[in-house]
Order: C-alpha cells, then structure tokens, then sequence
C-alpha cells in the first residue's frame, strides 16, 4: 500500500477519534452520547483493517472488525436500552439533570 | 497520487458526517449522519480489502444500528437539548488537540507497511483461527440480551402520563434538596474557612 | 520453659479477651470473674518468666520470605516490659471490678484491655522487628479504642482518633527503620541489627536512628507530638492508668533505650534525645501547674516524667532510665487509680469543685499521698531513687544546661504535685461531696501499687543484675542495691535535688504572696494552657486536609462530560510524558 | 485430545449461566423463587473443582497453555490468583445475595449475570492473545452493566449504570486502537510473541499510553476513576463487592497482561505506575475523608487500594524483582477479602436498615449508630474490614502492604524509599475516615434507623463470617496464600524477561 495513503487512512482513524470524544465531552443528551460511541467504534474497526493491512494480514484484520462491530452494537443496544430506561424515569436524557451523584 | 485522492473521498465524507451528527440538534439527523459515517467507513474498508467487513459495517453498521437508534428516539422521544455545553467548547478543543495531536505526533511519521509472513488466504480466519474470538462473543450477546431484558423488562405496567408528572415533581423536589444542601455545605464550610 | 512462659504471657490475656468477647454481655458477672483470672494468670506467668531470662533466642518460628522469622527473646529489658504490663494490667483489671460495675458493653471493655496486655508483653518479647511493630500498632489499636471507648461522646471519639493517628504517625518512622534494617542486614532480628550495627553506612543508620527517634516521640508522648495525651484522658480511668501511665506510653522510651547501643555514636542523636526530654519534662510539668482536670494534670505530669527517661536515655543511663520506668508505672497507676476512685464517687474531674475531700475518704488519700510522695521523689519512695540516679547520671554525662533544666523541672513537680494533692484533699470545702470511701476491689488494687511504692526500690540491685546478665550489647553500670542507695545518700547532687523540690514546695506554699511573680508568669501559663501552641498546628494540618478534600470533592461533579475530559486529560498527560523518549 | 483442567474452569460458568437463568425462569413459573440461587451456587461450587486440579497442575507442570488455532490460553500464577479471587469471592456473594434480593424483580438475571462474569473474568486471567483479552474485557464489561443499573427504577442507579457504560466503552475504545498499533508493527496478536518480537519505536509507546489509559478506566486511576464512586455505591452490595473486589483488578490485571508484552519497548512503565499510585492513593484517600455515605466512601478507599497494587508492581517494573508484584498481587487478594467483606457487612446493615423497609435512602455513617447491639456480627466484621484496610496489624491489609514496603527499600533507591514513606502516610491517612466508622458502630445510643431494622437472616452471616476469619488468618499467617501469589508475582517477572 501506498505510503501516502496508509497515513491518510492513519489521520482519518485519529480524526474521527477526536471528533468521538469531542462529542463525548460537548453532547448533552444521552442517546446522542450512544450515537458519539458508535462514532468512535467505527474508528476503531477502521484502525484494526488498516493495522491487518500494514501487517499484511488482512484477513485477520476482517476477523477482529467483525467481532468488534458486532460487540459493540451490543454496547450501544445496551446503552440505548439504558438511556430509554433514563427516560422513562427520569423524563429527560440530560446529563446535566442526570448528576445527582456528585461529591 | 491518484490512490491517495480516491481515499480522501470517504474519508472526507467520513469525517463530515460525524461533524454533522455531533453538531446537528435533532437525535434523528443524528443517527442518519452516524449512518452515513457507517457507509463511508465502509466504502474505505472495500477500498482497503476487507470486503466481508464492508459488508457486514454496510448490513449491521448503517442498517441494523441506525434502526435501532431510530427505534429508541421513538421510544424515549426526539428532545431538544439546550445548546450550551457543559464542557467549555475551547477546554474541549485543546484537549482534544493535544491528545491526537500527540498520538499523531507518536503514531504517523513512523507508520510503514511492514511485510510479516503471509498469512493463510483462506477466509476461514474468522471462524477457525479466531474461533475462540467468537465464543467469547457469544457470551458477550448472551449477557448483553440479558442486560437488555433486565433494563427494559417491565413488570409493571408501562408508564402512563400521571406517573411521569410524579417522578418529574420528585426529581424537582431532589434537585432543589441537594441544591439546598450544597448551598448549606458551602455556606458552612465558607464558616469553616472563616472561623 | 521459658518459651511456655513467654506464650502463656502474651496467649493467656488473648485467649481471655476471645473468651470475655465470647461470653457476651449478658453475663456481667462471669465476664469480671474471667478477665481478673486471665490477667492474674497472665501476671503470675510473667514474674516467673524473671527467673528465666536469657540473651539468646527463645522460640523461632519462620514466617515466610518477606516476613522473616517470628522470634521471642526473654532478655531483662523484654520480660521487664512484660512484667510490668501484666501485673499492672492486673491490678488495673481489678480495680475495673468496681470502677465499672454495671456498665455497658463490658465485653468490648475487657477485650480490649485483655487484648493490650497480651500485646504490651509481645513488644517486650519480640526479637523480631516485624512483630514488634505489629504489637506497637495492636497497642495503638487498643489505646484508641479505649479512649474513645464512650463512643457517645463526641470529645472521646476525637481523642481516640487523635491519639491513633499522631502514634500512627510516629509509627511510620518505626515501620522504614524496619525496613532499612531489613534491606540492609536481610532480616529483622533486632539482636542481628545490633551486632552489625556498626557496619552500615552512616548516613543509613542516621536514617534508622531519627525514625525511631520519632516513633518514640509520638508513643511516649513527648514534645512536639504530645498533644494527644491530655486528649486520651477521656478514657475510663484505669485504661488511663494502665495504657496511658504505665505501660504503652513506656514503649517509646523501651524503644530507645533497647536500640542505644546501636544509635549511641549517631551524631546528633544524642543530643535530640536530650533536648527532647528537656522539654518534654519542663513545659509539660509548666502544664501540669495550670491544668484544673485531675486527670489532664496527671497526664502532663506523665509526659514530665517520660521526660525524665528520655532525657536519662540519651545521657546513657539506661539503667537509670528503666529504674525509673519501673518506679513511675507504680507510683503513676497509683496516683490515676486513686485519681480515678475519687472520680467514680464524687463525680467531676474538675479540681475547682474538690477539696476537702480527705476527710470523707481517707484511705484514698492515704494511697493519693504516697503516690504524690513517689512522684515529687522524696526519700524511702521508688521515685526518689530513680530520679536521684537520673540526675546524677545526667550531672556526670550529659550536658551542663540539661541537667540544670531537669533539676528546675523537679522543683516545679514538687510545686504542682503539692497543689494538686491541696486542691483535692485539703483545702475548705468545694461543691462536691464523697458518699464513701474506696470499695474493695479498688482498695486490693490500691493497697498492692502503694505497698510497691515503697519497695520496687529494693530490687534496684536485683534489676540492674537482670539486664546486665542479658544485654549482649549494653554497657550498663549497676551495683548492690545497698550501696546504690548509699552512694545516692552520699552524693551532694541527691541534696542538691532535694532542696530544689523543698523550694518547689515553698514556691506552693507561698503562692498568695508570690503575686508579682505571678504575674510575671502569667503570659507563660496562658501559653501554657495553649499546650504552647502545638494544638493550633494539629487544627491546621487538618483544616488544610479538609479545604483539600473539599476541593477535591468538587471535581466530582457527576456530570458525564466532565468525566470524559478526565479521560482525554489522562490520555493527554501520559502521552505528554512519554514525547521525552522518542 | 485432552483438554487441561483450566479450560473446564473457564468454560463451566459460562455453559452454566444460561442454566441458571432458565432455572430461574422455571422457578418463578412453579413458585420456587430459590431455584436461580440455587442453580448459581451449584455452578460456582462446581466450578471449584477444576479450580483445585488447575492450581495443582500449576504447580505440578508450571505455566502451560492451549492453544485454540491462533488463540492460545494459558494458565500461569496470575490467571490462578484471578480465578482464585473471582470464584472465591463470588460464590460468598451468591450466598449472601440469597436474602438480599429476594424482594426484587429479575433475580435470575441477577444471578445468571453473576456467575457470566465470573467465568467471563476468569476467562480473561487465562487468554495469552491481545485480541481475545479485549473481547473478555468488553464481555466483563457488558455483564457488568446491568448489574450495576439493576435496580432499574432508581434513577441514582440507573444514572450510575449510564456513566459506567459511556465511560468503559470510551475507554475500550482506546484500547483497540493501541492494539491495531501493536499489531501493525508486530504483526502478531499472542503476547508472547510481541513480548520478544516488538522493537522500541513511538508507535509502541504510544499503544503503551492507549492501553495504560484504556484499562485505567476500569482500574480507575485516577483522574479516570469517577465512575467508581457511583457504580459502586449504586450497585446491590453484593454487586458492590464484586466490583470492587474483583473487577476492576481484572481490569488491572489485563493492564498488566498487555504492558509486560511492551516492557522490552519502555522502561518508563514502572515509574508510571508508580506515579499514578501515588496519585490515586493521594486522591482517593482525600475524596473519602469527610465522605458520609458509607458505601460511597468504601468506594472512594478502593481508588487508594489500587494505589498500593499500582505501587507494588511498578516496582517490579522497574527493578525486576519479584517482590513488588508479589506484593500487589498479594494486596489484590487481600483487598477483594477485605473490600468484599466491607461491601457485604454495609451491605448487610443497608438491607436491615432501609432495604427491607422499601427504602432506597443511601446508608450513612450517622445510620450506623449503635449498630453493634442489634447487629453484632455486621458491626463487628465491618470493623474488621475498615481496619484492615486501614493497615492495623494483625489483619490482612497490613501483611501485604508491608510486603509491598519492603519490595520497595529492597531497592535501595531513594525516590522509592520516599514514595513508600508517602504510602504509609497515606495509609495513617486513612484511619481518619476508617476510625469514626468503627466508633459509630459500637456507640451505645442506637440511632432511629437501627432501631427500626429489621433483624437478619442466618444466610447473609456466613460469607462474613468467612471472610472475617480468612482475613485475620492472613493477617498471623501470611504465608497461606504464597501458592496463589509466589507464582503470579513470578508471571510478571517472565514478562520482564527475569
């Protein structure tokens, strides 16, 4: 592969990083934290593809994209299923009404 | 060159659609701009090789997922948050800055293709080589499915609308408690410090 | 034989305090009767073990790698301990049959004290520095516990927790002494230590000798850290007496004068030490004069005379120095005991509403007054001997200035010592009444300390014998008791001492006409009743502690977002200390 | 082809979970809510079993693995001592939960969840692949979410669950990236092999930093740790004391488990430990100090515990001697017993006090009072396990942090030498919020909510009574778990090439 474009696709894995946790730290709602999480899964894949394509070993590289895509839509089921709980008791997904625990 | 421009494409559109779906106020556009960071990513992962993967982010990423988000904005309702952050913006941006900054500081001068010894070509890695991935994998459905029972198992009714005005007024009644404690704590420990 | 007496020593009082405990507090009756046996078995148990002493290692048990060996050694200055911690615990165990006669929680009560005799006697014992500090810190444990035994009472509590946390505190200098010896000799036989202690570097042994130095400070309460000892008066009184006058607070000064040989050439060591007891002895006996609680006045009398060891220590009279250890654990248990009886029948500890107290309980007076006699170090009484013989090894090899500021202590003893004994037996008349005098059980107790007092000092010969027959690495000099006492008599530093305290006692005496001085005195008593400001600095280290934790809690802000700018933060500063080694 | 016994501990609660589950279901269609409880107890106590053979082959043949195709397990010292721990302590938990939730909804999945995770945590002590160890952790993790949130109609619970979740999931999220560093230099996934192929270069310090901040969320160093706090206090106390006393050593441990495989890339690890010891040790102590809720500030403690374990193997990370690790692994085990016995006791006096009246008001200390009357056996063990924690000698706590002091003057080194002094200030430190707990207990005027408990069932006593005896036992005789921890400190010596 094209040096180059391996440290195209390097940066894209950092952006999309950064733009994730940006989200994480500046979204508010919680479902939308769910949605930055997934952003940032989507990088991760990305970044285990492309380190199975500099290892030449891409195949391996597709194995460990799988698993992760599919545990993790597990995390995010999981946590959509909290923040819809959250709503349902709460009666909002703030997370700035959400921070009884403090101190 | 050309390579290099090809792959800029998704990547752009990538990095443009997780802008959006952080930026943008409605949780459904949200979920639809993750959706679209999904099929891009998975434009990339074609590019690069992985056509199973592509495939499967395509099917379970930009399908599956954004299904279920839309799903549980019906469920918990497409609220409108307040625009401003908790986070100051610029803390969030330095932060942020520094920490890729230095990953990529760390991480792409030094990136090269390294050749290790060929892998099998079959496609069978997954199933056999990595077996044990998806066994652990299982578990990991398992106890997520339970979770999701257990979260959202009701065995009460569901909530109706008077319920919802209770815990509302509770949590008023919570909020304004604890606000009343931190006060009574700042105030006595702002005793303390005078004394 | 002597290795069953050693484990019967520490194990009886143990296995009473698991039997007491076990028996529950619905059985008042049979928890006195088990806990006076225990510990009396226990006390039988050490004095026999007197006539088994020896240098050598006794009982060796190995622990395992990093733990080294559990040894037990029954030299003098150990079994010397472990006699004194059970027989007074004994007798304060007996005079608790009265004192706390239906009480509350008795179970915890016995427990515990049975639980600190067995561990007072493990520190004497011990030939291993590991399980030394292990009974150091069971003894801390048990001396908390005690004090803030009245848990209702907020005052208790912060007593209890003061005086856990600043022995603690010194403790540390323990545990890395320890631990030094341990990285340098590979093990933790303190016999070991002393026989190589010339062989480790300096700087290192500098290291060991001043963090003992400073556990010893904090255990035997002495200047700068002894503010908890007034605090921990809140316990019941024969705790008091037994924990925090006769045996626990010795620790320290057993500490120092077991490591002497080791420590004696350490530059500067010897002098801190000096200096230490210097002020210790002086501004807690400057306290004592202007303390109106019986029992803080008795405290800060305590921290005086541990001065006085200290001091003794570090002018290399050991001998001297546990002489009068063992003098003051009688002649002190006896003055709280007593303090205490008139405590449980008039009621107050305030020496204000006392007085004239002497005709309504004459026995307690009586056993009060030989005790004072003991503690001002007239002749014929234990103290006499001891201090006589401290200050004449502080005359003979300490520095000049030293020794004069111990003789003014002495005199100003005699002056509180007097005014104390005026304020509550004699006197007109104060607010409160005595019903009766001593009941049995506390007049058992009572009777055998005072009956001590009188006749420790007989086996000065016998004790000094003792340690010299088993310290390997003392260099001590004793000599018959008879002539010791002669040459006592002889010396015109004994008449020296002894006019001193006559002018303390004048100095009492006098008092009214005394007012320009008085006066004169009076910044110096209000300083005085500040503890000399040492209670201020506690107060601030821990409001410093608090604002800290406030702030901190702050950061805790519940809010999920700002947990995620604690990620990024973290993930930014360790790659921000890593760039330094691209 | 015969399989060795370690794979029969991993997978037999994880084939049983599901029983569990259907066993519960089964129950509550015929009425017999015990069932699930039942079905769990008999899983674990199945699963001790091959724990025994393992731990005798341990010692028999020494480290051995199996290797499933490319995945390779292996059990050696550290795997056991996980194991150990998770079972041990689970199967006192799944005793104890018998009463505690026996009012709830949904106690299958409670319990079906419970022995998951332990197979699960187990399971991740014995993976020697990169990849596999992030699929157990995240595994560990989903199972652990709803336990955390369980009681569902609580908001403080569920918003405890929430944060946990976002907060793991983002650190895991770093973890992958590190490892698709590690993988594009090395171009293998088995840590030992990475352990000898990888070449310093910023690449891997950089995946170095991504797993030290990825696992440290669920280790909660410290400026990562402020999920703790919730999730632990929110939890049902059993989960409490599974969390702090299991979980996140596990996460600790998997932080160890890929750090040894980078230790020929960077010696800088051991120091780094070391300073977010001292970090956490400091904070943690601070945030507990004038803590009121009990559960909380058991918490908050448990942010200082990981300080020492932090302390102990960055010592050894930096000078290869055993005794550092060993130490902190010794204080793992130490501070699962003691932790879990504190969870369990407060947990014992919040069911008798709010729980069983309905209640769901967090238990404060001002509750205790007096508690020692009515509750002699909680108030006594809950005592113990503060003091232990503490460092009071003659009990657990104290053994394993001198054993971690001393691995530190071991090394001659001045710097150590202070931070040891530093931790045991900390440890006085932290009396002054132990101490007022154990006076409240034992105070003779009984507050209003002790007075209106309701007394305890027998079950509930055991595992603290179990505990309370393991924990002084350890304290007179340290050596009696040098079979679990002599070979896991010797595993990360083999990870620094010793």
């Amino acid at each position: 592969m094209n040096p180059t474009t391996l440290k195209l696709c390097l940066m894209a894995v950092l952006s999309l990083v950064g733009i994730g946790l940006y989200g994480l730290m500046i979204c508010r709602n919680l479902i939308k934290m769910v949605i930055v999480l997934q952003i940032l899964v989507k990088a991760a894949a990305l970044g285990l593809i492309l380190a199975g394509q500099m290892s030449s070993q891409i195949n391996l590289g597709q194995s460990l994209g799988i698993t992760v895509i599919v545990a993790d839509t597990i995390v995010a089921v999981v946590g959509m299923a909290l923040a819809v709980q959250v709503q349902r008791r709460l009666g909002t997904l703030d997370v700035d009404a959400l921070s009884s625990l403090r101190g | 060159m050309l390579e290099a421009i090809l792959f800029a494409l998704p990547i752009l559109t990538a990095l443009l659609a997780g802008i959006q779906a952080i930026r943008t106020r409605s949780l459904i556009r949200s979920a639809l701009w993750l959706a679209g960071v999904s099929a891009s990513i998975a434009v990339l992962f074609y590019m690069l090789g992985a056509h199973q993967v592509a495939v499967i982010e395509l099917s379970v990423g930009a399908g599956l997922v954004t299904v279920l988000f839309v799903f549980a904005i019906g469920i918990a309702g497409a609220e409108i948050q307040p625009q401003r952050p908790i986070v100051p913006k610029t803390l969030a941006w330095v932060l942020i800055l520094v920490a890729i900054l230095l990953l990529a500081g760390f991480a792409l001068p030094f990136a090269t293709t390294v050749q290790h010894s060929t892998e099998p070509e079959t496609t069978s890695v997954f199933w056999q080589q990595r077996g044990l991935d998806v066994i652990v994998q299982v578990v990991l459905i398992f106890c997520g499915v339970l979770g999701l029972l257990g979260v959202l198992a009701e065995e009460k009714a569901p909530l109706d609308q008077p319920m919802v005005d209770e815990i509302a007024a509770e949590r008023e009644r919570d909020l304004r408690n604890l606000e009343y404690q931190s006060s009574q704590s700042m105030v006595s420990s702002q005793q303390g410090q005078t004394r | 034989m002597a290795t069953f007496l050693m484990l019967l020593t520490i194990g009886l009082p143990w296995i009473g305090a698991i039997c007491v405990w076990w028996i529950g507090d619905r059985r008042p009756r049979w928890q006195h009767i088990l806990a006076t046996g225990f510990s009396v078995a226990a006390g039988a148990a050490s004095i026999l073990l007197l006539a088994f002493s020896s240098s050598g290692v006794a009982l060796r048990i190995p622990v395992g790698g990093f733990f080294g060996d559990f040894t037990l050694v029954p030299d003098g200055l150990g079994v010397f301990l472990a006699v004194i911690a059970a027989v007074v615990g004994s007798l304060a165990v007996i005079f608790s049959v009265d004192y706390m006669r239906g009480k509350q929680q008795l179970g915890r009560y016995y427990a515990l004290i049975l639980l600190f005799i067995g561990a007072m006697a493990g520190l004497g014992l011990s030939g291993s520095l590991l399980f030394m500090f292990v009974f150091w810190e069971i003894t801390a444990f048990c001396s908390y516990a005690l004090i803030s035994f009245h848990n209702d009472d907020p005052k208790a509590v912060a007593g209890g927790i003061k005086a856990l946390i600043v022995t603690q505190l010194g403790g540390i200098g323990l545990l890395i002494g320890a631990l030094i010896i341990r990285s340098q000799t590979g093990n933790y036989q303190i016999l070991d230590f002393l026989a190589n202690a010339a062989s480790i570097q300096p700087s290192i042994l500098n290291l060991i000798a001043f963090g003992f130095l400073a556990a010893a400070v904090a255990k035997s309460a002495q200047v700068p850290l002894q503010t908890w000892l007034p605090d921990a008066m809140e316990a019941p009184t024969p705790v008091t007496a037994l924990i925090h006058a006769a045996t626990m607070v010795n620790a320290g000064v057993y500490l120092l004068a077991r490591f002497y040989p080791a420590f004696r050439d350490v530059p500067g060591w010897a002098t801190s030490v000096v200096t230490i007891g210097l002020l210790s002895g002086l501004l807690a006996a400057l306290m004592a004069l202007v303390a109106n609680d019986i029992k803080r006045c008795l405290a800060y009398s305590t921290v005086s005379q541990l001065g006085y060891m200290v001091y003794a220590v570090g002018t290399g009279s050991v001998f001297a120095s546990q002489f009068h250890l063992l003098s003051h654990s009688v002649f002190k248990a006896l003055l709280f005991l007593s303090a205490g009886a008139v405590i449980h029948i008039v009621g107050t500890r305030d020496m204000r509403e006392m007085g004239g107290l002497g005709r309504d309980m004459p026995f307690v007076r009586a056993v009060f007054v030989i005790g004072s006699l003991a503690l001002v170090g007239l002749p014929i009484a234990n103290g006499f001997f001891s201090k006589e013989l401290i200050l004449e090894g502080g005359l003979m090899h300490g520095p000049r200035w030293a020794y004069i500021g111990m003789l003014l202590g002495a005199g100003i003893t005699a002056c509180y010592t007097l005014r104390m004994v005026s304020m509550v037996f004699y006197r007109k008349r104060g607010s409160v009444k005595a019903s009766h005098d001593a009941p049995v059980a506390m007049r058992i107790s009572l009777g055998t300390l005072s009956l001590g007092v009188f006749t420790t000092w007989l086996l000065a010969g016998a004790f000094g014998e003792l340690l010299t027959g088993s310290l390997p690495y003392h260099q001590l000099q004793t000599s018959k008791t008879f002539d010791l006492a002669l040459e006592l008599l002889n010396a015109p530093a004994t008449w020296l001492a002894l006019l001193v305290i006559l002018l303390g006692f004048a100095l009492w005496m006098m008092h009214k006409q005394l007012k320009p001085l008085i006066v004169f005195l009076r910044p110096l008593s209000r300083i005085a009743e500040n503890r000399f400001g040492f209670e201020h600095l506690n107060q601030g280290v821990i409001r410093i502690a608090r604002s800290l934790s406030s702030v901190l809690r702050r950061t805790q802000t519940g809010q999920l977002n700002w947990n995620i700018v604690g990620i990024v933060g973290g993930l930014g500063i360790v790659l921000a200390l890593l760039t330094w080694r691209i | 082809m015969t399989y060795p016994s370690f794979l029969w501990l991993i997978a037999l609660p994880l084939v049983t979970a599901p029983l569990v589950y259907l066993a519960g279901r089964l129950g509550k269609r015929i009425g017999q809510r015990v069932l699930a409880q039942g079905a769990a107890i008999a899983s674990l106590l199945a699963a001790w079993m091959p724990f025994i053979l393992a731990s005798v082959e341990l010692r028999i043949y020494g480290p051995h693995s199996f290797a499933a195709e490319a995945i390779s397990l292996r059990l050696d010292g550290m795997g056991l001592l996980l194991a150990g721990l998770s079972l041990g302590l689970g199967t006192l938990v799944v005793l104890f939960s018998g009463s505690y939730m026996a009012n709830e909804a949904g106690e299958e999945k409670y319990y079906a969840m419970l022995v998951a995770m332990i197979g699960v945590m187990i399971g991740l002590g014995c993976t020697g692949d990169l990849f596999n160890l992030w699929i157990w952790f995240e595994a560990m993790a989903v199972s652990s979410y709803l336990l955390v949130a369980f009681y569902r109609d609580q908001p403080a619970s569920l918003e405890a669950g929430i944060k946990y979740l976002v907060q793991s999931a983002a650190g895991s999220v770093l973890v992958l990236l590190g490892i698709g560093l590690v993988l594009s230099q090395t171009g293998t996934l088995d840590l030992m092999e990475i352990l000898t192929i990888a070449e310093t270069s910023p690449l891997m310090l950089a995946a170095g930093a991504l797993f030290l901040i990825g696992f440290g969320v669920k280790t909660a160093l410290v400026p990562l740790h402020t999920w703790l706090p919730d999730a632990h206090a929110q939890a049902p106390s059993g989960i409490s004391a599974m969390l702090s006393g299991v979980v996140i050593e596990a996460g600790m441990i998997a932080m160890l488990r890929s750090l040894l495989a980078l230790t020929g890339v960077e010696s800088l690890w051991g120091p780094l430990l070391m300073g977010f010891g001292a970090l956490n040790m400091l904070a943690g102590n601070l945030l507990a100090f004038g803590q009121k809720q009990v559960k909380r500030m058991l918490a908050y403690s448990s942010l200082v515990h990981i300080g020492y374990m932090l302390v102990g193997l960055g010592i050894t990370f930096y000078a290869g001697e055993s005794g550092g690790a060993q130490g902190g692994l010794f204080h793992m085990l130490n501070h699962g017993l003691m932790k879990g016995m504190a969870f369990l006791a407060a947990g014992t006096l919040l069911y008798a006090l709010h729980l069983s009246l309905g209640d769901h008001k967090p238990l404060l200390i001002a509750d205790l009072a007096g508690a020692a009357k009515r509750y002699p056996i909680a108030a006594l063990t809950l005592s113990l396990a503060v003091l232990g924690l503490g460092g009071l000698p003659p009990l657990a706590g104290f053994m394993s942090k001198w054993q971690i002091f001393v691995a530190g003057f071991e090394t001659h080194n001045a710097w150590i030498g202070a931070l040891v002094a530093f931790a045991a200030l900390n440890s006085v430190f932290s009396l002054a919020y132990y101490a007022p707990l154990v006076n409240a207990v034992y105070r003779l005027e009984p507050s209003e909510s002790v007075l209106s408990g309701k007394p305890l069932s027998g079950l509930m006593k055991v595992p603290l009574i179990v505990l309370g005896l393991a924990t002084v036992a350890i304290g007179i005789w340290p050596a009696l778990l040098d079979w679990l921890t002599v070979p896991a400190g010797a595993t990360v010596l083999v990870g620094l090439g010793g």
